[in-house]
C-alpha cells in the first residue's frame, strides 16, 4: 500500500503501463522536459526519452487529429490536453472524428486514443483556467468520458483506459491533483468503466457527485450527520456511459436524490442524471429531485468574492441535503 | 519493317517506360481510369432514375487518383481519402460492388455497414481509412498515421486527399505543420478542382497555388498536371520516395477540373458557364490516356472497345448486385458504438 | 397573409432586415451567386451586391471568427453555416469566444452575431448531414439558441435575432424547410427569445418538442385525440434560455410529461427539461416524466432502414402518449 | 561649441529623428517602455510576496509593443492584444492602477471587472478589444475588425499580437487567409520570444521564421529586431501606412526573449539555461532604449533618475490604489451574461 496523491497516481500509472506497452507514446504541450505544466508527465522523459514522450506545437486540433492518427496506426497515444478550456478547438477532432470513427466504419476501424484533461474551478484560474467540460462530451455515444475523484479509482480507471479500443476523456480535477491523498494496493487492479462507486453508505438522501465535488460531498455528509441526517454518496466515476442501475438503486433506497456538479447548471452532466431519476425511479421518490450547481454564468470569474460564489461547496451541499431531508 | 521499327521507337520514348511502367501496367492504369469513370458515370444515371437518392462524384479527378495510386504499394501504403477518391479507391482495391452497395445504402457496404453516406470510401484490410464528411479533418490524421510510422520506424508512406477549398480549413494548416517539424513519410494531395462548391479559388485563397503553401511548412510542393495520369504518377513516385527515405513530406497539388456538378444536389449553371466547362472537357482525363495509349500503339478501336465491354460489364454486374442486395436490418443502427474490452 | 415555406420565411426576413439596416451583411460557404446549398440566401446577391453577401472560404472556425470582429466593430453580422455537422471546427470561437465577450468584458464588449444553421435527420443525409446540435449549444451561457419550427415564428424571431446584442444561433430544420407552410401576417411583428409556445391547447399530457418533432407531435396529438387522449403541446422555440414558466404551468394541469428531440438521448436537449420538471414541478406529476428522442448511438445511419429507426416519429410519440395517459 | 554642434549633429543623424519622431516622442517612447518594465517588475515582487496569486509578464517584449502602439493612432485604430501586452496596452492609454487593479482581481477594474485573470486587457474606449486566454483566436476575429473597416470604408486599421507558438494553431491559419484573400487593413505582429512555455521555437514551426509564412496569404513578411523600439516602429508605420491604403494586411515577426519564466507558476531552469538568459538580457530593451538616447544626447544620468523617479512613484500609486479597493461583491458573479434588447 502507497499512499499517492491524485497526481502521482497519475504519473505511476502512465510510468507503469508505458513500461509495459512500447506502443504507449505521450504527446501534449510542453509534457516533455517540463514534465507538463501540472507536472503530471514529470520523469517520463527521462525514463522513456523524446520519442515517446513528445512536445506538441501549441495546436490541441492536431494533437488529437494525430493522436487519431496513430491510433488507427494501432499505437496507444495518450494526448495531454493542457487545460480543460483548450480542449475546444479539438472539438470537430473528438466529437465528429474519434468517437464516430468505430460506428462510421461499421467496426473496421477503431480509436483507443486517451485525452487526459486537467479540468475545474476553484484554483484562481478565472473564465479561461477553471472550466468543466463534462457535458459537451458526456453527450457524445462512442466517447467514454470519466471523472476518477480519488488516487485509488485514478489509477484503476486508468489502466482501464489503456485496455479499451475506444477514446477516452480522462478528467483530472486540477484542484484535487496535490489536494486528494488515498492509499494505492502494491497489487494490480483495474476499474471498469461504467461502474459506479458507492463511496458513502446511507439511508435519507442520494447524492451523486464526481471530482473535486465528490469530495466536497462527503464533507457535506460529515456536517449533516451531526444533525442525524444519513446521506449515501454515489460517485459516477464515469460520465459516459452513465451506470444508472447503481444510481437508480439508492434512489430507490432513499427516495431522495440531490445531483452535485461544480459546471454551470443548465444541461450540465447532473440534468441527465435528473432525467434518469424522473424517468425510472419516479415511483420511489419522495422529494423533487435537486440539483447544486454552478450559476448560468459563462464560467468561474476571477475575483475570490466572484468565485466563491460561483463554485458549489460543502456549505451549500449539505443545505440542500437538509432541505430535502426535511421534505 | 519500317512500320515496326517506328512502333518500337516510338514505346522506347514512351514516357510511361521512362518511368519505368511497363505496357502492362500503363493498359492497367488505363483500366483504372476508365473503370472509375463508367461506374461514376452510371451512378449519376441511376440518382437521375430516381434508383438511389444521392451521388457526389470524381469525374474529371481520375487520372490524378489512379496516377497516384500506382506510386503506392498497395495495402502496404496508407490511404486517407476524401469523397471524390472513387478512382483512387478502385485502383487501391475495392471492387465496383462495394461502391455499388454504398451507394444504394445497402447491407454489406464494406466502408460503413451503410452507417454513411455513399462516397465514404474505407477498408481496414487496404488501409484505406474510413473519412468522415467535415473536410480537412483526415489531414492532421494521415500526418497521426505517418508519426505511428515513423514511431515503429517502417517504411510505409502516407495518401491522404483533399480539395483546395479544404485548404482553407485550419486542420490544413496544423497537420502539415505536424509533418514539416517531425518530418513525417506523408504526402498531402490536393486535388485542385478550381471551386470549392460554387466558390472559385481565387476566392478561396490569396495565393494562385496550393503548392506555394508548402514553403510555409519547409516542405516541398510540387504542382502537377492532374489530367496527366503519367505526371502524376511520375510526381507521386518522387514523393514517396523521398517519405520513404525519411526525407518528410510533399505537399503535391493536381490541377484538374470537376465538369460535373458539386454533387446530384448541385446546379452547377448557377455559377459558371457552360464555355468553361466544355473547355476542360477537351483535357479529359479519360481521353488524354486513351490518346497517348493509341499514340504509343498499345491501344487501337478494336482494344478500346474491348475495355468499354468490360469496363460495362463490371458496372452491370455492380449495379445488379447492390440493386438485389436487402437493406440492413434497422437494429444495426445500433451495432458498433463501444468496442470490446482489449485483450492486451 | 402570405403564406410562406420556412425557407422562404428565411429569405424573405433576411431581405427585409437588410434593407432596414445597411451594418447587415451575410456570410458563409457558398452564399453568393450559389444563394447556399439549401437557397436561403437567394436573391439576395442579386439585391444587395458581393459587398454584403460574402462568398466565404471553406472555413467555419473565421466564419464565426470574422464575424466575432465584425459584431464588437458594431457590424450585424449573420454568418450561414453550411450544415450543422461542420459547425463543430467554430466551437470555440463560439463557446469561448462569442459567448464569453460581454461576460469577459463585464459588459465592455458586446457579439451581435447571428448564427444561421440547418441541421436535423430524415434526409437521407447520414452521420455528417443530419446532426442536432441543440445540446452543445444550449448549455452555454450567453448564447441564445433558437430552433423555431414554423415560417410565423421563423419570421419573428429572426426579426428578434436582429435586434439582441449577444450571439444566436438560430437553427433551421432542414428537412421543415420546404414541408412547412404556413401564414405569416403582412404587419410587423416579432418574437421574443425565451417564450415559449403552446401550439395544442390539452389536458392529458404535456408534449414539449420544438422543429421537425413539433410537427410530429401535432399529427401524434392527432392521433390519439381519436383515442380520446388530449395532448397540450409546448413548443419551446428557445433552447437557450429555456422557458420555464410556460412548460412548467403546462405541466402542472397536466401532471404528465413527454419531452421529444431528434438528437440522441443522454444529455440531450430535453435532459434539462426533464429535470426542470422532476425539480419545480414535482408534486404536481402523477407518472414518470418521459422522453422520446434518437437513441445513443454517433448520429443518423444512412441507410433507410436504420435511419427509420434512429429518427423518433408521431408513431412513436403517439404510443409514449399513450403510455403517459394510461398511466 | 564644438560640444553642441557635435549634439546637432548626432541629432539630426539620429535614427528617431529620421522616423519623423521628435526628441519628446522618442523620450515619451522610452518613458512607456520604462514604466511598463517598473511595473511589470513590481507584479513580479507583490508575487513573491503572496500579495497577488498569479503575474504573467511582458518583461522583454517592451520594445516591440511600445514600437508598435507608436505607429498607431490610439483610440481610432483598433487593438486586439495578448496577455504579455502589458507596455502595449499602457501605451494605448490604459494606467497602471486600471492594471493593478486587475492584478489584485478588485472591484472597477475596467478589462473584465475582475470576471477574468490578470493581464486580459481590454478597454472599449480605447478600442482594445476584451481578449480570451485561449491563444490565438484573436486572430480571426481581428481580421474580422479589419473586414468591418473596409465594409464601412475608414482608414482604421487593427493591430493584433500573440506569440510565435501560437502560429501553429489553426486560428492563425484562417485569419491570415482571410485577410489575404480580402486585403484586410490589419497588421498581425508576433512578437517572437522563442518559447512556447518550455518549448523552443525548432519544436514548434519547422520554419526559421514566423514571417516566412506570409507568403502561404500572399502577404507581406516582415523581421525586425523586437528589441529596437525605433526598428518596430519603423516597420509597423509602414505596415500601418499600407493598411490605410487599402494594400491589406502585414505579418510582422519581432524577434526579442522573454527573460522570466513563462509566468509566476512557471519554473524556466528545466528547461533553458542561465547562460542563455544572460546571453539575451545583454539585448534588453530598457538598457539598449535608454543607451540610445544618451548617445543622442537625450539622456543622461540626472534625468534617468527622474524617469525612474516618476515609474516608482506611478507603480507606487497604483499598488496602494489597488491594494486598498475592494473585492467586488459575490453577486457580480451574475452581471453581464446576457444584454438588454438593442433598441434598432
Ligand atoms: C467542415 C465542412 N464544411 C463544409 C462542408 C460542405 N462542403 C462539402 S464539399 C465542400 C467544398 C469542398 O471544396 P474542395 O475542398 O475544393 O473539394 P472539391 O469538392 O472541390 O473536390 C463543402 C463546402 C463540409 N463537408 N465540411
Ligand atoms: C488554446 C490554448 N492552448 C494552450 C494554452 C496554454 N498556454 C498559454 S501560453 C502558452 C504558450 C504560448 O506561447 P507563444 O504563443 O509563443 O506566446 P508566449 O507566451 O511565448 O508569448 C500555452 C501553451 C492556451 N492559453 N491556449
Ligand atoms: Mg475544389
Ligand atoms: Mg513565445
Amino acid at each position: 500500500m502507497a499512499v499517492l496523491t491524485n497526481i502521482e497516481a497519475v504519473t505511476r500509472t502512465l510510468q507503469e503501463e508505458m513500461r509495459r506497452d512500447p506502443n504507449i507514446f505521450i504527446t501534449g504541450e510542453d509534457v516533455g522536459v517540463r514534465g507538463g505544466v501540472f507536472r503530471a508527465t514529470k520523469g517520463l522523459i527521462e525514463e522513456f526519452g523524446e520519442k515517446r514522450v513528445v512536445d506538441s506545437p501549441l495546436s490541441e486540433l492536431s494533437i488529437v487529429g494525430i493522436g487519431i492518427g496513430a491510433a488507427l496506426y494501432g499505437l496507444r497515444p495518450v494526448a495531454e490536453i493542457q487545460f480543460a478550456d483548450f480542449i475546444a478547438p479539438a472539438f470537430n477532432q473528438i466529437v465528429n472524428e474519434a468517437a464516430r470513427l468505430r460506428y462510421r466504419s461499421n467496426g473496421g476501424w477503431t480509436c483507443p486514443l486517451i485525452m487526459r484533461v486537467p479540468y475545474g474551478g476553484g484554483v484562481g484560474g478565472g473564465l479561461y483556467h477553471s472550466q468543466s467540460i463534462e457535458a459537451f462530451y458526456a453527450h457524445v455515444p462512442g466517447l467514454y468520458v470519466v471523472a476518477p475523484a480519488t488516487p485509488y479509482d485514478v489509477v484503476g480507471m486508468l489502466r482501464y483506459a489503456f485496455r479499451v479500443n475506444d477514446p477516452v476523456l480522462f478528467l483530472e480535477h486540477k484542484k484535487a491533483y496535490r489536494l486528494i491523498k488515498g492509499e494505492v494496493p502494491d497489487e494490480y487492479y483495474s476499474i471498469p468503466f461504467g461502474k459506479a462507486d458507492v463511496k458513502h453508505v446511507g439511508t435519507d438522501v442520494t447524492v451523486i457527485a464526481f471530482g473535486l465535488m465528490l469530495h466536497e460531498s462527503l464533507n457535506a455528509a460529515e456536517q449533516v450527520a451531526r444533525d442525524g441526517i444519513s446521506v449515501e454518496i454515489v460517485d459516477p466515476r464515469t460520465l459516459n456511459p452513465i451506470d444508472k442501475e447503481t444510481i437508480l438503486a439508492s434512489v430507490k433506497k432513499t427516495s431522495k436524490a440531490l445531483i452535485v456538479y461544480e459546471d454551470n447548471l443548465t444541461l450540465g452532466w447532473g440534468a441527465e442524471v435528473a432525467a434518469i431519476i424522473a424517468g425510472e425511479a419516479f415511483e420511489y421518490l419522495d422529494a423533487p429531485v435537486m440539483r447544486v450547481a454552478g450559476p448560468d454564468v459563462p464560467a468561474v470569474p476571477f475575483a475570490r468574492t466572484m468565485q466563491d460564489f460561483f463554485m458549489p461547496n460543502a456549505e451549500k451541499i449539505a443545505a440542500a441535503v437538509r432541505k430535502l431531508a426535511r421534505y | 519493317m519500317i512500320a515496326a521499327a517506328k512502333i518500337n521507337e516510338v514505346k522506347t520514348k514512351a514516357q510511361h517506360r521512362a518511368l519505368g511502367l511497363s505496357d502492362e501496367q500503363a493498359l492497367e492504369l488505363y483500366w483504372h481510369i476508365l473503370l472509375a469513370r463508367r461506374l461514376d458515370e452510371r451512378m449519376w444515371i441511376l440518382h437521375r432514375q430516381h434508383e438511389v437518392a444521392f451521388h457526389i462524384s470524381g469525374i474529371g479527378h481520375e487520372a490524378t487518383q489512379v496516377g497516384a495510386a500506382f506510386a503506392l504499394r498497395k495495402g502496404y501504403d496508407w490511404v486517407h481519402p476524401y469523397y471524390r477518391d472513387l478512382a483512387l479507391s478502385l485502383t487501391i482495391g475495392m471492387t465496383p460492388r462495394d461502391l455499388m452497395l454504398a451507394l444504394y445504402g445497402k447491407q454489406g457496404e464494406p466502408s460503413s455497414g451503410a452507417h454513411q453516406m455513399p462516397a465514404h470510401y474505407g477498408n481496414r484490410a487496404l488501409k484505406i481509412v474510413s473519412g468522415s464528411s467535415p473536410v480537412a479533418t483526415q489531414i492532421p490524421q494521415a500526418a497521426g498515421i505517418a508519426f505511428a510510422i515513423k514511431y515503429k520506424g517502417t517504411d510505409e508512406v502516407v495518401l491522404t486527399c483533399f480539395g483546395e477549398g479544404s485548404t482553407a480549413e485550419g486542420d490544413f494548416h496544423e497537420g502539415l505543420n505536424w509533418a514539416g517539424i517531425f518530418k513525417l513519410p506523408v504526402i498531402f494531395l490536393c486535388q485542385n478542382n478550381q471551386y470549392a462548391i460554387s466558390v472559385p479559388v481565387h476566392k478561396e485563397m490569396p495565393v494562385p497555388n496550393v503548392a506555394d503553401r508548402a514553403v510555409a511548412y519547409g516542405m516541398t510542393g510540387v504542382i502537377v498536371d492532374g489530367n496527366d495520369a503519367l505526371e502524376v504518377y511520375r510526381v507521386m513516385r518522387e514523393a514517396v520516395e523521398r517519405a520513404r527515405r525519411g526525407e518528410g513530406a510533399t505537399l503535391v497539388e493536381a490541377k484538374t477540373y470537376r465538369p460535373v456538378p458539386h454533387s446530384s444536389d448541385d446546379d452547377d449553371r448557377t455559377y459558371r458557364s457552360r464555355a468553361e466547362v466544355d473547355e476542360w472537357k477537351k483535357k479529359d482525363p479519360v481521353l488524354r490516356m486513351r490518346q497517348y495509349l493509341e499514340s504509343v500503339g498499345l491501344l487501337n478501336e478494336a482494344r478500346s472497345q474491348e475495355y468499354e465491354a468490360r469496363a460495362k460489364q463490371a458496372v452491370d454486374d455492380a449495379n445488379e448486385f447492390a440493386k438485389n442486395a436487402s437493406y440492413p436490418p434497422a437494429e444495426a443502427a445500433l451495432e458498433n458504438v463501444w468496442g470490446e474490452i482489449s485483450r492486451q
